[in-house]
């Protein structure tokens, strides 16, 4: 991945001001920050301390404190990020949309209470709604109602799907949908079966 | 079998309003929780709490009641709603739990260890000294308005630690508090989710705990809230006490100033 | 030992209203702990309210009902100073008793 | 009360809850006697309502509009605490029980009320999946019955 060692920098100056005294106020404010995380969590179960080391996403999209980047960080974010895709061997998008929804319904995954072999979801209906059966569903995302009805199942909508499933940050600087294949949270065949989710017409998504 | 037939055409019966639609899920939901209001377990805790805030207890055999929470030994009345703050003789800024570990220790001559080691309770045989405290203490403060002090320079750095806290992406799901808490009128299923970077939003969320979890059978206190919250982000284990965790309560208690707190509540 | 129970009884005129939390599992018998095991019930069977000695309410529990259990009813008489009394026993014979006066 | 009539109290193993309540003066002994201390075992272990009915020894029960729901959500958020309140304005009230169909066992509740005593409660139980609640009212020796279908929701996160 391009290193993007300015971007920090670039970022605090657009969104802070860049005022002398407030970059150094900053700047010991984050050192205090980082020497708190260090002091303040410890490992348990699956979770060790390495996940409170930052990428470089994760680090820039951290700095920008809820806001926007700006455009030319923006675009140097989706770039990156669009460069971690891998697209199935096979060239199949789509899996089985049956297990998409039990992936999208799935909460548990990657916590630090979670068994480490037990199953990890999406849990998409946390923050989207998808079908119109499922009640409890978040509003953090978009509605996902008829996502396949809407854009059709060419080759484009769906590599577009798998690919932002795999890597939200390639399509959205900053995003808060987490990066499901980048981060191994999700394995390819699960990614497909989500994909399929959306975008199967037979799926309750598109009913 | 006439008894099942009868009770399954009253089924169908009672069935016909299911297909709900989402505008009065949310007035139903708005139901229940009014309908919990009335007979708060949590007071089960506030009377254990101001029993053992009164108890002659650990090696040194004395009570909580000399115990200074900020507002002077011993004083409890309100002393919440000025939470968390610094405090000279330990030269740091405490949450009330914290506080507390401290007046365990230095009171009542625990070990620090000791103190702690049982912060959240679970079930009949590890019930939690700390969650009873804390829900007698916290309810001598509800209808007093939050005034949370920034005078000291180390309240203020904890306030900006906090906030640089709030918006720290990380783990396998690049998720910060901010993720869920930094816009209006969201929701995660069909938890609403209050937006914690508005002085209206920190309110309503900060004054509502403690709170009973009806999910939990179990009292659970701010620190809690912040280390569930931290699991579900999918860190590691947020240490209870830790800068972290004060930092992160001091920027939103901060931010909660002016509203009358009002808790322990009861949530889902 | 359980703890207290937290009774309130207040006058509504010619009638008064008992509202009690207690503290107890009501383990339901069918969760299983972290090692698959059941968890094995653990239940208020009992629960009777008198109002100077005379019988207000008795009531049969089953695993049903929540943990920290609530129970609200009213009866008819009652005046501020009488004495209202819960007892529950559980499964395990376990039992609590508490009183309180009405308000 | 006491402490040394609540030692007492708390020492009583062994003794029933009516002997425990006569030990401690809070209840006269006519009043023991009057009140059959039980536990209906087998009506909380079935699974239907007609096996439940059998159980507490009584008939098809009619459908009442006489029997109300109040302070119940049609949508519980959280399935181990739904609060239930039953109302019967049905004559010569003696008991209301509380059942849901699709529990494992469906008896909930069992409330024996006194004359002089309202014939309305309010309670907590759980629930493990949407279901029919039934309430249950014995009035006159005959058997009642109400329905109301709850749903109960997920929770928010992984859990």
């Amino acid at each position: 991945m391009r290193s993007y060692a300015r971007l920090g920098l670039l970022v605090v100056t657009a969104i802070v001001g860049g005022g002398c005294a407030t970059a150094l106020d900053e700047s010991e404010t984050a050192a205090k920050a980082a020497a708190a995380l260090k002091a303040s969590f410890r490992p348990a179960g699956q979770a060790g301390v390495d996940r409170l080391e930052q990428d470089e996403t994760q680090r820039v999209c951290s700095l920008a404190a809820g806001k926007a980047p700006p455009k030319d960080v923006a675009a140097m974010i989706e770039q990156a990020n669009l460069a971690t895709i891998r697209y199935p061997a096979d060239g199949k998008l789509l899996g089985d949309w049956k297990n998409g929804e039990r992936i999208a319904q799935e909460g548990r995954g990657k916590q630090f209470s979670d068994d480490p072999k037990g199953p990890v979801g999406a849990n998409c209906y946390a923050c989207h709604q998808l079908s119109k059966g499922e009640l409890s569903f978040g509003t953090i995302g978009p509605s996902l109602y008829q996502y396949g009805k809407l854009r059709g199942n060419s080759v484009d909508v769906q590599r577009y799907t798998f690919g932002k499933i795999y890597n939200s940050e390639a399509f959205a600087a900053c995003t808060n949908m987490p990066r499901f294949g980048h981060k191994g949270i999700l394995s390819e065949q699960q990614i497909k079966d989500v994909a399929a989710l959306l975008l199967d017409p037979a799926s309750p998504v598109n009913q | 079998m006439k008894a099942v037939r009868s009770a399954v055409a009253l089924a169908a019966l009672a069935i016909a309003p299911s297909l709900l639609a989402q505008g009065s899920t949310a007035d139903e939901i708005a139901k229940y929780r009014a309908a919990l209001q009335d007979g708060n377990p949590a007071e089960l805790w506030e009377g254990r709490g101001e029993a053992l805030w009164k108890q002659q207890r650990g090696p040194k055999n004395v009570s909580l009641e000399r115990c200074d929470l900020g507002l002077g030994a011993g004083v409890v009345k309100g002393a919440y709603a000025q939470l968390p703050r610094y405090f000279a003789d330990a030269d740091r800024v405490m949450d009330l739990e914290t506080r507390l570990v401290w007046c365990m220790v230095t009171l009542q001559g625990y070990s620090e260890a000791d103190a702690k080691k049982n912060p959240f309770g679970n079930g009949n045989d590890r019930k939690s000294d700390l969650e009873a405290l804390t829900a007698y203490i916290t309810s001598e403060s509800r209808g007093v308005k939050m005034n949370v002090p920034m005078r000291h320079a180390k309240e203020a750095e904890a306030y900006r630690v906090g906030e640089k806290l709030f918006y720290f992406r990380g783990g396998t799901h690049d998720f910060a508090c901010a993720t869920c808490h930094s816009e209006e009128g969201k929701r995660i299923r069909l938890q609403d989710l209050p937006n914690l970077t508005t002085a209206e939003g920190a309110q309503k969320a900060y004054t509502t705990w403690p709170a009973y979890r009806v999910s939990q059978g179990e009292l659970r206190t701010f620190e809690w809230r912040l280390y569930d919250c931290f699991r579900q982000q999918r860190f590691p284990e947020l240490v209870f006490g830790s800068d972290a965790a004060i930092a992160l309560t001091m920027f939103l208690a901060r931010n909660a100033n002016g509203a009358p707190f009002d808790a322990p509540a009861i949530k889902r | 030992m359980a703890d207290p129970m937290k009774i309130r009884a207040t006058t509504l005129g010619d009638s008064t209203e008992v509202k009690v939390l207690m503290s107890h599992e009501m383990e339901s018998g069918q969760r299983k702990d972290a090692q698959g095991q059941t968890i094995p019930a653990w239940f208020i069977q009992n629960v009777i309210v008198t109002w100077n000695g005379r019988t207000v309410l008795s009531a049969q529990w089953g695993t049903a009902v929540s943990k920290n259990p609530f129970l609200s009813f009213k009866f008819k008489g009652g005046a501020k100073g009488d004495r209202i009394a819960i007892s529950w026993m559980d499964n395990r014979g376990d039992k609590r008793s508490d009183e309180t006066v009405i308000a | 009360m006491d402490e040394m009539r609540r030692r007492l109290i708390q020492s009583g193993g062994g003794m029933t809850l009516l002997g425990l309540l006569l030990a401690a003066g809070w209840i006269k002994p006519e009043e023991a006697q009057a009140q059959a201390q039980t536990w209906n075992k087998a009506a909380f272990d079935t699974h239907s309502l007609s096996d439940t009915m059998k159980a507490l020894g009584g008939g098809d029960p009619a459908q009442s509009k006489d029997i109300v729901f109040f302070q119940t959500p049609e949508i519980a958020e959280n399935g181990a605490v739904v609060p239930i309140g039953v109302t019967s304005n049905i004559p010569k009230t003696e008991s209301i029980a509380i059942l849901i169909e699709k529990n494992p066992n469906l008896l909930a509740a069992v409330f024996d009320i006194p004359t002089g005593t309202e014939t309305s409660i309010s309670t907590r139980v759980k629930m493990a999946q949407s279901s029919n609640v039934y309430a249950l009212v014995k009035a006159d020796g005959k058997y009642y019955v109400a329905a109301k279908d709850i749903k109960v929701t997920l929770g928010g996160c992984g859990g």
